[in-house]
């Protein structure tokens, strides 16, 4: 028994000896939490952020829970505030959940703030946008109507219910399709949690019962794959247009088959390395500009101070024509 | 077999009525229920859980289970569209499905035969480390936009059907001989009777049980291919929550969670009610939403239907559970 | 003198600290009918089991028709000859009548490599045990599940000839049937004795071991304390044997 | 029983203390105050749960309870719901008492009354409970919780929360007595080892099993309340993962699964052990990832190691 128990904790002791990172703390950190790691898209803002590390001299931090679960994202920023990481930027799973970790880092004085995805009135320092929400509702419809008519029928795929940012976007596609194209009928959003399978179920049987649906949006990337290959397989390539908001990379394939008419994003490694600038003037205690270009970015950014809304630029529009110059 | 044939006879009986009901239901609702399309649509949506299911009702017939099975197809996956991508072909690629999945089945059938765990213990653990597993083989990114090779082979119509659902019926085939018509069979059903009892008959209970998980692997593997085939993808989140999904399903069919009666017929109509009713609710305008809670309610209302028939004895159930090594010294 | 069908030598069996079995000599010849008894864990149970190949034993050997033999497990024994009808009857009850009686050695036929069940062969072959033991269970795909305690034993005998066996170890086979289905399963004990087997039955029933067997042996607190044959002996003196009270009992029991 | 306690504590406060020596040599930083404030507030809800989990368990019949999870989302979304349709709201902490309860006796109705196997009855009510609390809010949180629940939700106590001191660690104490010390306690115990001699000696199995299903929903009302009073909103998938991550922590402190075995001291201390695992890794800025696969792997070895003792025990 005791030659076991010294195994086990020989076996413990490796892996807790293999997983060492200790680093000296002489440079400031910034540290990224995304709601969910493994994908392309958090992926993406990671590398952004690591580049952005490099240039501006700080130690980046990227963190982030294994499912869509606030209370673990939570753990995860209060570990980092314990840490004593100067810069905290969040892409909140669900807007209220800041809101026991807030005090805390204002104690420490950490300089917690959002990027991605918002929680306005949790008192975060400020927000690093992508493009505002309102924009990225917008240009989706107006793509789709530009593609499928002023009289189509739209549905709605989204992942999980939860996601803050997600129905933020929904919530704008619905006000548009009110107030500019009255004869567009945009079905209720049906939510396939982070599963393409359920994605493609999902938006199969809404092309089922709507035999006249002209459009079909993938509100997060996770559905973008599970919704074109619907399409695809349900052969209605050309009778339906399908697109979302995912990265070229991931949609290249269903642009070029013609599943997706379009698909509209930021460039997301840019938004991780602006949300690392932000931490960095955040640290120094710079008050940003309301109009500026960020060492090493190529635009110019803007910031609304009283919103504290860090706006990266118009989203992009990414077709057939264009996505081959475009790797992320 | 007789009265097991007849037992499995009223669940299936019960089950297909249900489907017809479903199937009249929705289409008196939705014209487009009952169209060649949505029929096919809902088909080829059984496809990935109804294989997992034929592999999870052997496992649940030796009075095993094994919560893992999503994830092992999701590194089955892996395997399939990294072939893919390195223009391997359809039919490797294809087969390495199944191929990987008996492999991972190895080490699941290691874990819980050879390490004497109970199942649902074991399984749980590797649930674990197989979900670490997939998300170092995807290294962060998804395996996206994978070459239609095996979507075209897999989505050929032969005579209006793709040629992906004779594939699943020859599976179905394949392990309804196997535990009808073959000694195996038998075995699988004395040992989730009762592991003691096998063992007495003569029968080699480990070699059974870690077989049946095996096999599980394999069933696990061949749905990568079709999950592979069908959505050309692999998120890190691939399979999360098939394993739930599978067990209610071959619950639903009739097959016991205690082991020793089994119906793969019931297991096939389970997925297929499961997925009637997802596809119907849309159809008729109820959000995706509620579609856990229509799974649940009938998981409790069919096996509630069985109430105060003296199926579940919780007395000789402990004594079913107890694992054989203690039992052996108590003699 | 042929040498008998099972001779056990020097039998020991030790879970940890506790000693089950110590040192028992028994031997058991064709066509007659053995009664093991002894009060609660006497040793009786656990000794089939060592004879069985379900336990090894820790000491001693067991010599079939004068060879030495080593049983690793219940396939061994049944190799040589002895098949074992297990108290809890080691049925599926979820099986067919049929289904159990080959359980373990189906008769297959082989098709490209897979071992089909020949389904009808084996009916046929059970209908026909059933008949010789004259059990009245007509239909041999009836689930055992749904059979009386007397036709599960008849089931276990019909197991046990199927195996050819010629050591049948019965444990307690009447332990919990009704009057009528005792005498059923006692004249199918006899039978089998008398079809030239060897039976060993453990009971604790007076009245049915004296019916029913030739030679009686008493276990107590793991040994084999006597051993008579029955016209030899009278319930009185055997159950003195049980309960210690037998003087020779007592004077063993001083020694050690 | 007592035997596998005593093994199961050392294992855990061995790979306790290996854990907290670790870090303590690569990350002499987070040998802070509020490292432990931090691992008793994110062990709270887990706690709760599991203490929930643990009762069914041992009380066997195959017992087990898949849809704590559910629970705890349903009722926190029911008693915010309630709060803002205008129920007072210093009645909420009852609401979710009264609420967590009932849908856990909904689970010991189907097992006792309708003698469904534990395993399904719970997987059914895991589904219909998360998917209600999902489909009834659309997925959004209900914001707004009572503001008098705030500073007892987030508030410590010399570094320690609030919910642990004045919850988890009374009702572990009290539930520890009353298994120790009580006739009830030793009928969990009993017919959690064996059923059919303890219905023979007289023990109302289906009535004790029938309250070990509802103490378990109580347990996840309570989970419910916690979350409402830490984060300050309900939300509906807040108990997500919770059925596996409890049934993890009830396994690993060495409960065993077929009931009758074990005790809750080891369930706290393996719950203390997950998450101080957890906040570790995280402040050594390893991998999430690698937490999954870390406490998968843990659980089959502990296992693995009471397995080898039992087989040479045996032998």
């Amino acid at each position: 028994m005791l030659k076991t128990r010294t195994l086990l904790l020989a076996v413990a002791a490796a892996l807790a000896a293999s997983t060492t990172f200790a680093a000296a703390q002489d440079k400031a950190r910034v540290a990224f939490v995304p709601q969910i790691v493994g994908i392309p898209y958090f992926d993406a803002m990671q590398q952004g952020g690591e580049q952005a590390a490099k240039k501006l001299g700080v130690e980046f931090v990227y963190q982030g829970p294994v499912d869509t679960n606030p209370v673990d994202q939570l753990q995860i920023v209060q570990n980092l505030i314990n840490q004593g990481v100067e810069a905290i930027s969040v892409s909140v799973l669900d807007a209220s959940s800041l809101a026991p970790v807030v005090e805390a880092a204002k104690a420490k004085d950490i300089k917690l703030f959002t990027s991605d995805s918002d929680a306005p009135d949790s008192g975060r320092a400020l927000y690093v946008a992508q493009a505002s929400d309102q924009g990225l509702g917008y240009t989706i419809i107006d793509e789709m109507v530009k593609r499928a008519g002023e009289d189509a029928k739209i549905g709605i795929v989204s992942g999980e219910a939860t996601a803050s940012n997600l129905n933020a976007w929904i919530g704008y596609m619905q006000e548009r399709v009110k107030e500019k194209y009255p004869n567009v009928t945009l079905l209720d959003p049906q939510f396939a949690g982070g599963s393409a399978e359920r994605a493609a179920q999902i938006a199969g049987d809404m092309m089922a019962s709507n035999p006249d649906l002209k459009g079909i949006i993938a509100v997060a990337s996770t559905t973008c794959p599970g919704v074109a290959q619907a399409i695809e397989t349900a052969g209605k390539i050309g009778a339906v247009v399908g697109t979302g908001y995912c990265s070229p990379n991931t949609a290249r394939a269903y642009l070029k088959s013609g599943a997706f008419g379009y698909s509209v994003l930021w460039d997301p490694s840019e938004l991780g390395y602006l949300t690392v600038w932000a931490g960095k003037q955040l640290i120094d205690g710079k008050t940003i500009p309301a109009e500026t270009t960020p060492e090493g970015m190529s635009h110019p950014v803007t910031y609304d101070d009283k919103t504290g809304i860090l706006l990266l630029g118009d989203p992009a529009v990414f077709t057939a024509d264009n996505v081959d110059d475009f790797n992320f | 077999m007789g009265a097991i044939v007849r037992q499995i006879g009223e669940r299936e009986l019960l089950l297909g009525a249900a489907c017809i009901v479903a199937l009249l239901l929705f289409s008196l609702i939705s014209p487009y229920f009952l169209t060649a399309t949505n029929i096919l649509t809902v088909l080829r949506n059984c496809n990935e859980l109804f294989l997992i299911g034929l592999g999870m009702t052997v496992v649940l017939g030796i009075g095993g289970i094994d919560v893992s099975v999503g994830v092992v197809m999701g590194l089955a996956a892996i395997a399939v569209g990294r072939l893919l991508q390195a223009d391997a072909g359809p039919l490797l690629s294809g087969l390495a499905g199944p191929l990987a999945g008996g492999v991972i089945g190895l080490v699941t059938a290691s874990v819980v035969v050879l390490g004497r765990i109970p199942a649902i213990v074991a399984t749980l653990g590797l649930f674990g480390v197989y979900r670490a597993a997939v998300f170092l083989a995807l290294g962060g990114a998804w395996l996206s936009g994978l070459p239609t090779d095996l979507t075209s082979v897999l989505g050929a119509p032969v005579l209006g059907i793709p040629v992906a659902l004779p594939v699943v019926a020859i599976a179905y085939l394949i392990v309804f001989v196997v535990i009808r018509h073959t000694p195996f069979g038998l075995h699988v059903l004395a040992t989730g009777n009762s592991e003691v009892k096998a063992r007495l008959s003569g029968v080699s209970v480990r070699r059974v049980q870690f077989t049946a998980y095996v096999i599980s692997g394999i069933c696990c593997g061949l749905a990568a291919s079709f999950y592979i085939a069908t959505y050309r993808n692999v998120a890190m989140t691939i399979g999360g929550t098939l394993a739930l999904e599978a067990i209610a399903a071959v619950i639903l069919g009739g097959t016991s969670i205690l082991g020793g009666r089994m119906s793969l017929l019931g297991t096939a109509l389970g997925v297929l009610l499961l997925r009637i009713l997802q596809n119907g609710l849309l159809l008729v305008g109820v959000p995706s939403l509620w579609q856990p809670v229509v799974t649940g309610l009938l998981l409790i209302l069919v096996l509630g239907t069985e109430a105060g028939r003296g199926r579940f004895d919780a007395a000789s159930l402990t004594r079913h559970l107890r694992r054989p090594g203690r039992q052996g010294a108590a003699g | 003198m042929t040498p008998p069908l099972i001779e056990a030598r020097q039998i020991s069996k030790r879970f940890g600290a506790l000693t089950a079995l110590n040192a028992v000599d028994l031997t058991i010849r064709s066509g007659e009918v053995l009664a093991l008894l002894g009060d609660n864990g006497a040793g009786k149970s656990t000794f089939i089991k060592v004879l069985s190949g379900a336990h090894p034993a820790s000491d001693g050997e067991i010599l079939v028709d004068g060879r030495p033999v080593h049983f690793a497990s219940p396939q061994d024994a049944a190799e040589a000859g002895i098949a074992t009808i297990f108290q809890e009857l080691a049925l599926s009850e979820n099986l067919s009548i049929a289904e159990n009686v080959f359980l373990g050695r189906e008769m297959t036929r082989n098709v490209l490599g897979v071992p089909f069940l020949k389904r009808r062969a084996m009916k046929r072959q059970v209908t026909g045990l059933l008949d010789e033991l004259d059990a009245h269970i007509s239909d041999p795909e009836a689930p055992v599940g749904s059979l009386s305690g007397g036709q599960r034993q008849a089931v276990a005998i019909c197991r046990a000839l199927n195996l050819d066996a010629r050591l049948v170890i019965m444990d307690e086979p009447t332990a919990a049937l009704a009057v009528a289905e005792t005498r059923k399963v006692l004249q199918l004990v006899r039978r089998l004795a008398d079809s030239g087997r060897a039976v060993i039955l453990i009971s604790h029933n007076m009245h049915d071991v004296f019916e029913v067997a030739d030679r009686i042996a008493v276990f107590r607190r793991g040994r084999k304390i006597a051993e008579r044959e029955r016209r030899a002996t009278d319930p009185e003196e055997i159950v003195s044997f049980i309960t210690g009270a037998h003087p020779d009992v007592r004077a063993l029991e001083m020694q050690s | 029983m007592s035997s596998r306690t005593s093994l199961t504590l050392p294992i855990l406060a061995g790979l306790w203390i290996l854990i907290v020596a670790g870090l303590a040599i690569l990350q002499p930083s987070a040998m802070a105050l509020s490292t432990v404030t931090t691992v008793l507030q994110f062990s709270t809800l887990l706690a709760l749960v599991s203490l929930g989990q643990a009762m069914v368990i041992l009380g066997g019949g195959a017992g087990i309870d898949l849809s704590v999870g559910g629970t705890v989302s349903l009722v926190a979304i029911i008693a915010m719901l309630l709060d803002t349709a205008g129920v007072p709201s210093f009645l909420l902490p009852v609401v979710c008492l009264v609420a967590g309860t009932l849908l856990g006796l909904v689970n010991g109705i189907l097992v006792t009354r309708l003698r469904l196997l534990p395993l399904i009855a719970t997987l059914g009510t895991f589904y219909v409970y998360s998917g209600t609390a999902l489909a009834i809010t659309g997925g959004s949180a209900i914001g707004g919780a009572p503001a008098y629940l705030l500073p007892w939700g987030r508030g410590t106590l010399a570094g320690f929360p609030l919910p642990f001191v004045t919850l988890v660690l009374p009702l572990f104490v009290l539930a520890v007595l009353l298994l120790r010390y009580t006739a009830w306690g030793r009928w969990i115990y009993a017919f959690g080892f064996n059923e059919r001699s303890a219905r023979l000696v007289g023990i109302p199995v289906d009535r004790a099993r029938f309250i070990a299903y509802g103490f378990s929903g109580l347990m996840a009302g309570l989970a419910a309340l916690v979350s409402l009073a830490w984060l300050g909103s309900a939300r509906p998938n807040i108990g997500q993962n919770l059925e596996l991550t409890s049934l993890t922590a009830v396994m690993l402190g060495g409960v065993a699964i077929f009931g009758g075995r074990g005790g809750l001291v080891g369930v706290l201390a393996a719950v203390l052990l997950l998450v101080t695992l957890q906040t570790g890794l995280l402040q050594l800025n390893v991998n999430t990832i690698w937490q999954v696969g870390i406490i998968g792997a843990l659980l089959i070895l502990v296992l693995l190691v009471d397995n080898i003792r039992m087989i040479r025990r045996t032998a």
